[in-house]
This record gives C-alpha cells, sequence and structure tokens, in this order.
C-alpha cells in the first residue's frame, strides 16, 4: 500500500457523469439519444473505475490533487481498496439502474424525465467523489453535493407528499450535516492543523484528548445521517415518496452507502481502529447501533407499504455496517466493508422488484401482494433471491458479509453483539418471506390477481434479474469484494 | 471667584453635553417630525460647539493674520509678481539671495520675513472642519425636511405615530 | 419611545460628562489638540506656504481641499436627493392636503424694500466670495447669501419671479458647473503630473510662482463652491416652498 | 496615470455622476451608459491598486501635495484595495441590473436617480480608501444623504423608513463625529495612522476620553452598520426602497461600514488597546450571536421576499461583528473575507428579488410560485446566491463560514460557533422555503403521481430581460470563483491581519 | 473670550433649545430655533470662530429656519408635542 500513482483517472471518473449533464440535457428532445447519453457515461465510468482496479489489487493506491482551496487543505483524490469497493459496486449499478430508470419512467410515462437523468447523473458524481476522497474536507464537499443533487430526484413527483418527504430529508441531511459535520471538521482542523488525509491508524492521535474524542466520534457518526443510525433515520421512509429508480439506486446504494462509507473513513482513516480500541470507544457506537438494528427490524415487520418496509430494512442493515467496523476487530471491519458490495446487490433487487410491482399492477402494499408469483414470476424470484442475500442466507452474497460480521464479533468475545445479529437475521426472514411465501404458495381463491404472466416493462425485468444473478453469483465467487476489504483491513489495521 | 474660575474651566463642556441631550432627547422621543429635526439640528450645533471649544486659546484671536503682517507679505507678493512677468531668473536672483528656491527657482516660502507666533492665533482647523458640519447638517436638515414634505403628501400628517396608525389600518 | 429616549439621553449623557474631568482646560494653549504640530502648522506656516492670510481659507481650500470639494458634494447630492425625493415633473395634482397657501398681496413697502435690498445683499455676496482670503468668509457663506438674495426675491414677490432669474434648469446646471470648477482644479494639477488637487502644479499654466498658483486657485475654488451654494440653497428653498411643484412659493 | 489610480477609484464615478446631472436632464439615455462605464473604469482602477498593492505594499496618495498629518492622504493597504475592489464590482453590477427598473421605478427621476447612485459609490469608495477620519465623516454623510434619497424615491412607506434612516443615521454620523472630537482633544491629530501614532507616543492609552472616543465611534459605526440592537432602521428601509436602490444599498452600505469598524478598530485604537486592554469582547461576541439570532428569526416570520433579506443582513452584520471581535486571527479572516462574499450573496438575492418584482409586480413569496419552470436561468442565479447564505460548499458563503467558525473555536466563543450554525439551518429553512414555493408551486397537488401539471407550465419559459439576468448570473459566477479561489483572497487578507498585531495580544 | 459672556450665552442656549422643542406651535418653534442659532452664532464669534460663526448666521439662523418656515407652510403649524 506504500507506493502510489499519480493519475487524472479518479477526477475523471467522477466528473465524467456531471459532464454527461449537458447532452442530457441538450438532447432532451429526443428521449432515445438522451438514454443513449445516460448510457455512454455511465459504462466510461465504469471502465474507468475498473481501469484502476489492477493497481489497486497490486497495493498501489491511486492519487489526483486538484488543487489547494483552503490554506493547507486540498481537494484530492485517493483511490484505495475500500474506495474502489465502493466505488465499483456504484458505478457498476448506475448502469443497471439506467436500465432500470428507463423501463421504470417509461412504462409510468413520468414527467420531467430530463431534469431526472441529468440529476441522476450528478448525483453519481458525487458518490463516486465520496468514494474516491483523499482527505476529510473532500468527503464533506461531495457529502454536501449528494444532499443537494438528490433533493430533486426525492421530489420528483412534485404533489404535497413529495414535498413533505423532502423537507424531512432535507431537514435531517442539512442539520446534521451543518449542525455536526462542519464544526467537528473545522476542529479537527485546528486541532491536528494537517490537510486531514486519510491515513492508516488515522491522524488524530496524539492531537485530541478522550473527551473530545468521542465528542467527535458521536458527531461525526450522528452527522453523517445518511447512514440511518436511529434516531437520525427517519428521513429514509420519508424519502421513499421517490420514484423505484430513485429509492432503488439512492437508497439502496448510493446516499446510505455513504453515509455508511463515511462512518467507515473515520473509523478508519480519521479516528484510527487501533486509537479508539486503546479509549475503548467502539462499545459506545456498538450499542447504538444494535439499538438501530433490532429496533428498526421491528419496525419492518409492522409496515404494510413495501418500499417502506424495505426502507427501514435498510436501516437496520446499514447498521450493520456501523456495527461491524465499531467492533475494531479485523473480521468485523472485512465483514462491513464486504456488506457494502453485498448489501447493495441484495436491496436492489428487492427494489426493483417493488419498483416493477407497482410499475406492472400500480399495487404498492404487501397485503395486494397475495398470489402476485404466479402473475410476476420472475419479479418475485428475483425477490427471493435478493431477500436471501438480505437475510444472510447461504446461496446469495450477503452470506460471507454476515459470516464475517459474526466472526467479528465472536473473535473480541462480543456475545452480546453475536446474539444481536443472530436476533436481527431472524427478523429479517421474519419480515421478507411471508412476502415470497404468499406471493407463490395461496390458494387459488386467496390471490389477489388473475393467472396469467405479465411482467413489468422488459427493461426493468432484465435489470433486476442482472442483479439478482449477480448476488447469486457473489456468492460463488466473492473474490473481487473479499481482496478488496482484506487489503483494505490489513492497510487500516496495520497487520 | 476661585469657585468660577474651576467652573469656567470646563463649563462649556458640560453645557454642550447639556444642549445635545436635548436635542438627541426630541429626536427620539417627539413624535411630531418637524420638532424631530428640530432636535436634529440642536443636537448637530451641540457637536460643532464641542469642536469650536477645542480650538480656543486664551489671548489668541480669530485665525487671520494681523493686517502689517500680510502687508509685509503683499509688500513682496507684488513686487514677486511684477519681477515674475518680466523675468523669472532677475526675479529670483534679486530678491532670493537669503531666501530658499526650488530647482526651478520658485520660492518655496512666501513672505519668509514674517514671524508668526502660534498662540496668537486661535486653532483654524477646528473651524474648517466645522464649516464642512454645519454644512452637513443644513443638507441633512433639507433632506429630512422633503421627506417630511413627501409624508406629509402621501399621509395628510407629519405625526409620526398617525403615520403608523394610517398604515396598520391599511389605508 | 419617551423611557427609550430618557435612557439612551441619561447613558450618552453620563458618558459625555464623565469624560469632560479628562479634557484639557477651555481655552488652554498648550492643550494637545492646540499644540500639536497639525494646528501649529496650520497657524504658523499657512501664510508662507500659501500666502492667504485667512488661515481657515486657507486650510479649508487648499490643505484640506480633498475634504472641502466632498462638503460641496455634500450640499450638491442634498439638491439632487430634495429633487428625487419631494418634486413633482407631472401636472397631476401637487398640493393635495396641507392648509392653503395665504393669498398672495403685493405689498408696496416689502417689495419695494426688498428691490433695494437685493442688489445689495448680492454685492455683499460677491465680496464675501472674494475677499475670503482677507476676510471671514468664502464661497460657502458668499454662497449662501447669494442664494438667500434669490429667496429673497421669491419670499417677497412670488416664485415666477425668482424663476426668471434662476428658473430650474439654470440651477442644477449652475451647481454641477459649481463643481465642476472645484474638480476641474483638481483635474488640471492631475493632468500636469502632481497629485490630485495640488494647485501648486498650476503655476505652469497660470503666470504665477506655486504659491501664487495656490492662492489664484483657491479663489477659483471658492468660486466653484458659491455657484453650487448657492444654486442648491435656492433649489432647496424652491422645493420645500412649493412642495416640489415649483409652481407658487409661500 | 498609474500613479494616479487611487484618486481615479471615485474619481470616475464622481466626475460621472455631474456629468449626468448636467447631461442626463436634457438626455436622460446617457445616464445609463455613463454610469456603467464609469463603474467599469473604477473597477479597472481598483483592481490595478490591488495589483500594486500587493507589490509594493501600503499606497500612500497624498491629497493637494500636503505631507500627512497636514493634509488629507489615501491610504490604501491590501484590505482597502480589495475592499474597494468588491464594492466597485458590485456598484458595477447593480448598475448593469438597473437599465429597465430605474425608469419604472423612478418615473422621471431617471437621470436624479444615476447622480445619486454614482454620488453614493464615490461615498462608499472613498470611505474605503481614505486615511484621515474627518474626511471618513464627510465620505459617510456622502453616502448617508445619497441612501436617505434612493430609500425615499420608493413608494409610500418607503419614505417614512427613510425619515427614520435619517434620524437613525444622524445620531450613528454625529456619535462619530463626536468620537473624532474626543480623539481630536487628546491627541490633536486627524490623520488615522498619526492619532494612533499619538496615542502611543502620548500613553495615554488609560485616558477616559479615549475610551468614550471608542464607545462614541463603534456605536456610531453600529448604527451604520444596523448592528443589533441599533437596527431598527434598515429592514423596511431595504424592503421598501426601489430593488435597484436596495441592490445596491443592501449589498454595500453595512459591510463597508464594517470595513469602517475594521479600520478604525485596527488602525485607529489599534489591536492591543481594542481587545488587550479593554475586556470586552466577550460581551460583543454576544451581542453579535444575540443580532445573528435575532435576525435570523425575524426573516423567518416575514412573507415579504426583501424584507426576509433585509434581516438577514442583520444576521450577517452580525456575523462580522462577532468575527472581529473573536479578537483571533482567523475569525478576522473571515470577517474580512466575509464582507467581500456577503457583498456579493447579498447582491445576488437582492438582483434576484428586483428580478422577481419586475416579472410579477409582488413582493411576498407567493410570487414565487412556480418560478423553476418559467425562469430557470434566473433560478440557477438565486441558487447559487441562496446556498452561499445557506454555508454550503463550494460557494463563497461555505468558506467565510468555514473561517469564522474556525476563528470562533480557535478563540473558545463556542457561543458564536453555535449561532453561526443555527443560523445556517434557519438560512436553510428560509431558501428551501422559496426553493419548495418556486419548485412545488404555492399549492402542490394533492394527490400523488399527478404527473402532468408541471407540463402546463413547460411552454411559458419567460426569462428576464439581459440586463437583469446578467448581472445576476455574473454574481453567480462571481460567488463560485471567489469561493474556490478564497486562498487567494485569504492571502491578500492575510496581508493585512499579520500587520494588526493580533496574534501578539493574545494570551 | 470673555467666560462671563459665554456662560450667559450659553444659558440662554439651553432656555431657547428647550423652549423651541417644547412649543406647540411650530412657526414658533422654527423662529426660536433661528434665535438659538443666532444665540450659537454670537458664542462662537466670542470664541474667535468667524468663519464659523459667519456660516451659521448665514446658514443655521438664516436659510435652515426658512427652510423649516416652508416646510410648517406647506405642511401643518400644529404639533401634538
Amino acid at each position: 500500500m506504500s507506493s502510489s500513482v499519480t493519475s487524472f483517472t479518479p477526477v475523471l471518473a467522477s466528473i465524467v457523469s456531471l459532464l454527461a449533464v449537458l447532452p442530457i440535457v441538450l438532447l432532451g428532445r429526443s428521449p432515445n439519444a438522451r438514454e443513449g447519453a445516460t448510457f455512454v457515461a455511465a459504462f466510461i465510468k465504469f471502465g474507468l473505475v475498473v481501469s484502476m482496479l489492477p493497481a489497486i489489487l497490486d497495493g498501489k493506491t491511486v492519487e489526483y490533487t486538484i488543487w489547494e482551496i483552503v490554506p493547507n487543505l486540498e481537494i484530492a483524490f485517493r483511490v484505495d481498496s475500500v474506495g474502489m469497493l465502493f466505488g465499483l459496486v456504484a458505478s457498476f449499478l448506475w448502469i443497471i439502474t439506467s436500465l432500470y430508470s428507463i423501463g421504470y419512467m417509461r412504462g409510468l410515462k413520468e414527467h420531467s424525465q430530463t431534469r431526472f437523468f441529468s440529476f441522476f447523473a450528478v448525483s453519481l458524481s458525487a458518490t463516486i467523489g465520496v468514494a474516491f476522497a483523499a482527505n476529510l474536507f473532500t468527503l464533506y464537499l461531495f457529502y454536501e453535493m449528494l444532499s443537494l443533487a438528490t433533493y430533486p430526484l426525492v421530489t420528483h413527483h412534485q404533489d404535497k407528499e413529495a414535498r413533505t418527504g423532502g423537507r424531512t430529508y432535507l431537514t435531517y441531511l442539512l442539520t446534521t450535516s451543518i449542525g455536526f459535520v462542519l464544526p467537528a471538521l473545522i476542529f479537527v482542523y485546528i486541532k491536528t492543523g494537517s490537510s486531514m488525509d486519510f491515513v492508516s491508524g488515522g491522524f488524530l492521535q496524539g492531537f485530541v484528548g478522550p473527551t473530545e474524542t468521542l465528542i467527535l466520534l458521536l458527531l461525526f457518526t450522528f452527522g453523517f445521517a445518511k447512514a440511518g443510525l436511529m434516531p437520525f433515520h427517519s428521513w429514509l421512509p420519508g424519502a421513499m415518496v421517490a420514484p423505484t429508480p430513485v429509492s432503488a439506486l439512492l437508497h439502496a446504494v448510493a446516499v446510505v452507502k455513504v453515509g455508511v462509507f463515511c462512518i467507515i473513513r473515520m473509523f478508519t482513516g480519521v479516528f484510527g481502529i487501533d486509537f479508539l480500541k486503546g479509549l475503548d470507544l467502539g462499545e459506545v457506537i456498538t450499542w447504538i447501533a444494535a439499538f438501530t438494528i433490532l429496533a428498526s427490524s421491528l419496525i419492518a415487520l409492522t409496515q404494510d407499504n413495501l418500499k417502506r418496509r424495505l426502507a427501514f430494512s435498510t436501516v437496520g442493515q446499514l447498521s450493520y455496517i456501523i456495527l461491524g467496523v465499531a467492533l475494531l476487530t479485523p473480521q468485523g471491519v472485512t465483514g462491513s466493508m464486504m456488506h457494502i458490495g453485498m448489501h447493495a446487490f441484495g436491496k436492489i433487487t428487492l427494489f426493483f422488484c417493488a419498483g416493477a410491482i407497482f410499475q406492472a399492477t400500480g399495487k404498492k402494499y404487501i397485503s395486494e401482494m397475495v398470489g402476485i408469483g404466479k402473475r410476476m414470476p420472475i419479479t418475485m424470484i428475483a425477490f427471493f433471491i435478493g431477500s436471501m442475500s438480505v437475510i444472510g442466507l447461504p446461496f446469495a452474497g450477503g452470506f460471507w458479509s454476515k459470516f464475517y460480521l459474526l466472526w467479528g464479533t465472536v473473535s473480541d468475545g462480543q456475545h452480546a453483539m453475536l446474539v444481536v445479529l443472530l436476533i436481527s437475521s431472524f427478523l429479517n426472514a421474519a419480515y421478507f418471506f411471508p412476502i415470497c411465501f404468499k406471493a407463490f404458495f395461496c390458494s387459488k381463491e386467496e390471490s389477489l390477481f388473475e393467472a396469467r404472466t405479465e411482467e413489468a416493462h422488459p427493461c426493468s425485468v432484465a435489470a433486476l434479474s442482472v442483479t439478482a444473478v449477480l448476488s447469486v453469483v457473489l456468492f460463488v465467487y466473492p473474490e473481487p469484494f473479499f481482496s478488496l476489504a482484506e487489503y483494505a483491513t490489513a492497510y487500516y489495521m496495520s497487520l | 471667584m476661585e469657585f468660577f474660575e474651576v467652573i469656567s474651566a470646563k463649563f462649556n463642556y458640560w453645557i454642550y453635553v447639556i444642549i445635545m441631550m436635548i436635542g438627541l432627547y426630541a429626536m427620539i422621543a417627539k413624535n411630531n417630525m418637524v420638532k424631530k429635526l428640530i432636535g436634529m439640528s440642536i443636537f448637530q450645533t451641540a457637536i460643532i460647539l464641542f469642536y469650536v471649544s477645542i480650538g480656543v486659546k486664551d489671548g489668541a484671536t480669530i485665525p487671520i493674520l494681523y493686517h502689517d503682517q500680510v502687508h509685509a507679505g503683499h509688500h513682496h507678493d507684488d513686487h514677486g509678481e511684477t519681477a515674475h512677468h518680466e523675468s523669472t531668473d532677475d526675479h529670483h536672483a534679486s530678491t532670493s539671495g537669503d531666501h530658499e528656491t526650488d530647482k526651478y527657482g520658485y520660492p518655496t516660502r512666501h513672505a519668509p520675513d514674517v514671524v508668526i507666533d502660534g498662540n496668537d492665533f486661535a486653532n483654524p482647523l477646528v473651524h474648517v472642519l466645522m464649516l464642512t458640519a454645519i454644512v452637513v447638517g443644513v443638507a441633512t436638515l433639507g433632506v429630512g425636511l422633503a421627506i417630511t414634505q413627501k409624508l406629509h403628501r402621501e399621509f395628510g400628517t407629519i405625526e409620526e405615530n398617525e403615520i403608523h396608525d394610517l398604515i396598520k389600518s391599511g389605508k | 419611545m419617551k423611557s427609550l429616549a430618557l435612557i439612551s439621553v441619561v447613558i450618552t449623557g453620563w458618558l459625555l460628562l464623565s469624560a469632560v474631568g479628562d479634557f484639557p482646560d477651555w481655552g488652554d494653549p498648550d492643550s494637545p489638540a492646540n499644540s500639536y504640530r497639525l494646528s501649529q502648522h496650520f497657524v504658523t506656516e499657512t501664510f508662507h506656504e500659501t500666502a492667504v492670510p485667512n488661515m481657515v481659507t486657507a486650510v479649508l481650500a487648499d490643505y484640506r481641499g480633498y475634504d472641502t470639494m466632498f462638503e460641496t458634494v455634500v450640499i450638491f447630492t442634498a439638491g439632487i436627493a430634495i429633487i428625487s425625493i419631494l418634486r413633482v415633473f407631472r401636472t397631476e395634482d401637487p398640493g393635495a392636503g396641507g392648509p392653503k397657501v395665504y393669498e398672495k398681496r403685493p405689498d408696496l413697502i416689502v417689495d419695494t424694500t426688498c428691490r433695494l435690498m437685493i442688489p445689495i445683499i448680492q454685492l455683499f455676496a460677491l465680496y464675501v466670495i472674494a475677499h475670503g482670503h482677507h476676510s471671514p468668509g468664502g464661497g460657502f457663506q458668499g454662497g449662501v447669501i447669494f442664494g438667500a438674495s434669490f429667496i429673497l426675491i421669491a419670499l417677497s414677490r412670488d416664485m415666477q419671479a425668482a424663476h426668471k432669474w434662476v428658473p430650474e434648469r439654470r440651477v442644477l446646471n449652475l451647481a454641477g458647473i459649481g463643481i465642476l470648477i472645484y474638480a476641474g482644479f483638481g483635474l488640471a494639477s492631475m493632468f500636469l503630473g502632481y497629485n490630485f488637487l495640488d494647485y501648486a502644479i498650476l503655476h505652469k499654466i497660470i503666470p504665477a510662482t506655486p504659491i501664487e498658483a495656490r492662492y489664484h486657485s483657491m479663489l477659483g475654488v471658492e468660486i466653484g463652491v458659491a455657484f453650487t451654494v448657492t444654486a442648491i440653497m435656492y433649489s432647496i428653498y424652491s422645493n420645500l416652498a412649493s412642495k416640489g411643484t415649483m409652481k407658487e412659493g409661500l | 496615470m498609474i500613479e494616479q489610480a487611487p484618486a481615479l477609484i471615485l474619481l470616475f464615478p464622481f466626475f460621472a455622476s455631474i456629468i449626468v446631472a448636467l447631461a442626463g436632464i436634457r438626455v436622460p439615455g446617457v445616464s445609463f451608459p455613463l454610469t456603467v462605464i464609469s463603474m467599469f473604469a473604477s473597477v479597472l482602477s481598483s483592481v490595478a491598486v490591488l495589483v500594486r498593492v500587493m507589490n509594493d505594499g501600503v499606497i500612500r496618495y497624498k491629497l493637494g501635495g500636503w505631507e500627512p498629518p497636514m493634509g488629507i492622504e489615501f491610504r490604501i493597504d491590501a484590505l482597502g484595495a480589495l475592499v474597494a475592489t468588491a464594492v466597485s464590482a458590485v456598484g458595477l453590477l447593480a448598475a448593469i441590473y438597473s437599465k429597465r427598473q430605474v425608469p419604472a421605478e423612478t418615473g422621471d427621476r431617471v437621470s436624479q436617480y444615476y447622480t445619486l447612485y454614482l454620488l453614493l459609490m464615490t461615498g462608499l469608495l472613498g470611505m474605503v480608501i481614505t486615511g484621515d477620519a474627518f474626511n471618513l465623516f464627510v465620505l459617510i454623510e456622502v453616502s448617508a444623504l445619497t441612501s436617505y434619497a434612493l430609500i425615499a424615491m420608493g413608494p409610500r412607506r418607503a419614505s417614512l423608513a427613510a425619515y427614520k434612516y435619517v434620524i437613525m443615521g444622524t445620531i450613528g454620523a454625529s456619535f462619530y463625529l463626536l468620537g473624532v472630537g474626543y480623539l481630536y482633544i487628546k491627541t490633536g491629530s486627524l490623520n488615522m495612522v498619526d492619532i494612533h501614532e499619538q496615542l502611543i507616543a502620548r500613553g495615554i492609552f488609560d485616558s477616559t476620553a479615549i475610551l468614550v472616543a471608542f464607545i462614541l465611534i463603534t456605536v456610531g459605526v453600529w448604527i451604520k452598520m444596523a448592528f443589533f440592537p441599533l437596527h431598527a432602521w434598515l429592514p423596511n428601509s431595504y424592503a421598501y426602497a426601489p430593488t435597484t436602490s436596495s441592490a445596491v444599498l443592501g449589498p454595500l452600505v453595512t459591510k463597508v461600514m464594517i470595513y469602517v469598524m475594521i479600520r478604525l478598530t485596527f488602525t485607529v485604537f489599534g489591536a492591543d488597546y481594542t481587545f488587550g486592554q479593554l475586556e470586552w469582547s466577550e460581551v460583543v461576541v454576544w451581542m453579535s450571536v444575540a443580532a445573528i439570532l435575532v435576525g435570523s428569526i425575524s426573516a423567518l416570520a416575514q412573507t415579504d421576499l426583501r424584507k426576509m433579506l433585509a434581516y438577514l443582513i442583520i444576521a450577517e452584520v452580525g456575523y462580522m461583528v462577532g468575527g472581529v471581535w473573536l479578537a483571533d486571527d482567523i475569525g478576522l479572516i473571515g470577517s474580512i473575507y466575509h464582507i467581500i462574499a456577503d457583498a456579493f450573496m447579498t447582491l445576488c438575492v437582492f438582483l434576484f428579488a428586483g428580478i422577481i418584482f419586475a416579472k410579477t409586480g409582488k413582493r411576498d413569496l407567493n410570487a414565487l410560485d412556480g418560478l423553476f419552470t418559467k425562469m430557470p436561468l434566473t433560478m440557477v442565479g438565486f441558487l447559487v446566491g441562496a446556498f452561499s447564505l445557506i454555508g454550503i460548499p463550494p460557494t463563497a458563503g461555505f468558506f467565510s463560514k468555514w473561517y469564522l467558525i474556525q476563528g470562533g473555536i480557535a478563540s473558545g466563543n463556542w457561543e458564536y460557533v453555535i449561532a453561526l450554525l443555527v443560523s445556517s439551518l434557519i438560512n436553510a429553512v428560509l431558501f428551501f422555503r422559496i426553493i419548495e414555493i418556486a419548485y412545488f408551486g404555492a399549492k402542490p397537488a394533492e394527490g400523488h403521481g399527478d404527473h402532468h401539471h408541471a407540463e402546463s407550465h413547460d411552454s411559458k419559459i419567460s426569462e428576464a430581460p439581459l440586463s437583469m439576468l446578467f448581472p445576476l448570473l455574473a454574481t453567480a459566477a462571481l460567488l463560485l470563483a471567489i469561493g474556490l479561489y478564497n486562498k487567494d483572497i485569504v492571502a491578500i487578507i492575510a496581508e493585512f491581519v499579520s500587520l494588526s498585531n493580533l496574534g501578539a495580544i493574545l494570551p | 473670550m470673555i467666560w462671563q459672556f459665554d456662560l450667559i450665552i450659553l444659558v440662554f442656549l439651553v432656555i431657547t433649545a428647550i423652549i423651541s422643542l417644547q412649543v406647540k406651535d411650530l412657526l414658533a418653534a422654527s423662529m426660536i430655533y433661528g434665535v438659538y442659532s443666532f444665540l450659537m452664532c454670537l458664542l462662537w464669534a466670542g470664541m474667535a470662530a468667524v468663519d464659523v460663526a459667519f456660516t451659521e448666521a448665514a446658514v443655521g439662523a438664516g436659510v435652515s429656519s426658512v427652510f423649516l418656515i416652508a416646510t410648517v407652510f406647506r405642511t401643518s403649524r400644529r404639533s401634538s408635542d
């Protein structure tokens, strides 16, 4: 991990989608060309990210400094293994989601599609920016950009409900980022006087006392409210008013993962695992995460709206990631990082399914979906696979990350957390399987659907099939995520 | 008399404060706009009084040179002017034997023979400043009165509380 | 409002009075203000440096000429401001509200007296302007007196009579030209290579030594000031007295 | 001519104002081009001076050729040159905006308007570059008289506001004058630098008169800048003035007064005295906290767009005064940087308010209904300004908050930090309220998935005319540029701050 | 400068200032303000500030009073306080 390559690629990877906004807007009159532009940008982006993969797997980092914006503080990019992992997931899923959104938006004849695709591209730019940020300042910059760029997406419908959802969304995100992260950021800047680069073992050690560390830790952990840690989670269900592709990519992948990614960065690159271990501060966060996991799972059980249930499931799953890294054990950290990828594929499948159901039948509530398996078999099979992945059952990628998380609890003797994880897995199963079960196994009388097969727009179906298949593939071949996570763990825990 | 001596040493400064406070009070408390502006003028003249008091010197007169001093200067001046018209160089050769000249041969000091005692004349600087302040005062008064008239044209009154009532009642 | 006023008056008054004890005695020639080189210089050196016996005029128009230029600008601003606030250009009903101004009764005594007085006033004003170097007075005082003579015309006859002398356009032209005269001296110094308002360099274009150039330039700027002040004083009066209509005065 | 650049900064608008007054009455059409040309020339001169100051250090320009303290001098250091550049640039942009609105809002008084406008700019620029305490008073009055008139040219309520401003402004200016008198009686000098030297030479920092002078000057300047609780004149004045007037008064008058406060605090009294000897920093910072909170919360209660912005100015004034009185290098840098940033962001939102008023004729927030589809470019410009006021990177507002908060933390004034953050959030609420109205419409559709209501607006794009749009977008671009190049601006400011001797007096 | 003379004028100044602000008839107030200015002018002349006194006589006692009176004629003579 010592050597680094200077290359403009990370910057390009980030801004390519920002640049794509121009053709998207200009081609707004002809939808096919516009979506073509989106795809081209998406593929270029993915290609750029992948092109850096060999270097990362070689143990190098790719760096580029744009310029020093505040004295001693640069806007800089650095791709390391964690960032690469996240960047891979996000840029790949953009392609899939674009495919899916075309189906969804056209299927429902949504308005203002140009605006939708433009801001989608901007959001992706911000996401990759976060993934490849070299220091805390750059990270914050893109974090804020993401909050604002997603606002028009969340409120796409421009009705009263959207306004309420949008308000909640921004209130939570801006309050926490301006109220918590910004002062913490400036405090860190003053205390260390450094450029706040993420480095192995953190850079805070020796600059701040234990109390300050605790306060900073809490400020950062809650401040990155995109991670949905309770009590700052309620924007997430609120944001479900967005069109489903938005919910899928942003609220199962980009936005929330940006939140947890930031927290991982805090633990590994800012505070340093060893430093936190020395002060015994991980435990505070683990308990908060544990509470969030259980509470959100229980709430999810009570939800009838499918997207809201998925949203609360997401809240819980995000806390897995936080919990994993807060365990401060190598296996926990590895599990956390892997979970970013694994959960992404699982959850996006689920959201795609929910969107496809709405698109084809207009149904939003779980109670209305009895017998839907016969109407939309592909979709519901995919839904089943996605559920398995999220629950952490074998034959889906989620198994591996769950496995590492559990190992992480055991290896450090934190049995309480082990219990929490197990209970929550059980709860996960409890809120997903009934849906699948009732979809397929119901009597003719119970079924609310006529027995004819009618799937959603083919683009949508293709998209959700791909992600479902990939979830299974990741069980068989978790290698890319696994090795990246291993690298990262080794680097940040100086093993 | 000693008591008066003590008082006389500073009483100007005390009374200027009193006058100024009268003006300030009127500016804030009065309702009538013209009254407020009168208060403003009183307030400003009090400040001018303060400044003028700074410049007073015991035993000094108005800051204009005595006639004989000027006369000496003017004599020289007239001479210089005529000489200048004829030939600059001659003029300086003849008159500036012991007087300083700059590199172009012009005198650097007018009438260097005149001796002026600094304590003979009151401080002219404050007078200059206060000329400006008086002008500023009348300018502000004029603008204030113009606004008052405009308000009267629009609201039909020059009492501030009545205008507030009119605005509140939505007229 | 009254209590607020009382509180602020008491606080300010107490503050100001508390500092009085710290002042030098009234009339003390050795107080810092009077003995510092600044005022000493103005008293002892003004004549040598500018050849003007009235130190106030010299300091006003030369040493602090920049201030004085803006003093003139203040007057000018006030004139323009009052026109922009009050003047009614359109011929709609102007004097809505307000008491009816008294019927104009031509009064022989007033009329005759003013007729006699006004030339004298104007002559005196010119004297004050021109003789400001040697006696109290100068552009401001003279200008105000000159302006007052027009005000007197407007008061004793009516505004239209005064307008024959100084129609509105001419007033504004005079005011602008006054400032241009003042600033023109500054600009001329600048074009000749010295700093703004450094009259000494003007000896290159007027036949005089640098010191005399200062002396004469001061007269020039005083005349500029007088132009502006005359015009604006009358302009302010005519606007205020006619409530912006410029039709009939008081 | 480069030696004369300091004088040219204000001579261009000054001469132009006279020419406009003379020629504009006959040919009203010349007023606008003359104004813009002279302001542009003024910007160029300011930039020239700025470059020279950065290369050669402080410029002293002796007016009339007299050696200070006998004569008046311009004394332009890095701070003055920077602020002069910003002021003239804002003046230029606001002038361009006024092209259509002046005839529309002031009727027959176009030439008077531009005369006053240019005189206002003359006064403000003069205040920035002068080095003489009394000259400052004269220029304060020039700019004050023009402001009164520019405000009173508005509709009915504007006159009342202007009247209050006359009274308050005169009290403020007179206090300042009195304070200068107190300094003069103790030091005998009027030149700012010379006063400071005399204060040191005579060793009279303990004197009550100096203390009272300090209080009078500070309070006088506070009144002029509408610092809480002396702000009562501001909201109505800026809200009811013609939009063209508030577009130039809002950004500039308060900011220049803050510059004056900094100038007097550091050049005349010196940091040692202000922050070392007088231990009032705490009190003033608390006052600024109150200003920030009161300004923000009052803004929240407004439905009139410009009144809301006027209250925001009060909060912003609190930022800057607080930043100065943190008595911290970074805080001071933040304050000065905020002067620049805030001038442009206030200009940006006031231009926006003006455009809305010009297009719809309405003042309240509901006038913004559905504006994203009708005037997308205007909204883009506004968004940048709004984000800057909220403090979202990479706009200028973010970085000024960055430095201010840094100063607050470094000096341990946590209440100030919290107030800044709270006000940021309140600004977010304020502006997202506007954004919501513009985006969703005043009354969004009830049901979910009303997908077509926006479609009906699409065809009706009706942007503001270019003379209004250009300044708005230029301001927005400048805000981004100021944000992105904040390091260079801060380097200029640091030049001044390093001379301010602030670091030495801190414990 | 004769301080007894000054003191008397100063006392009169305070009195005229108060009266001009208290009297309810604005025309009278304007006139008394003129008196006040004139006294001020005398005082300054006594303090050797002839130029200032001259200006005050012309501006304060003269033109300012005329402006005030013009406004009073054009608006209203009555004052509530």
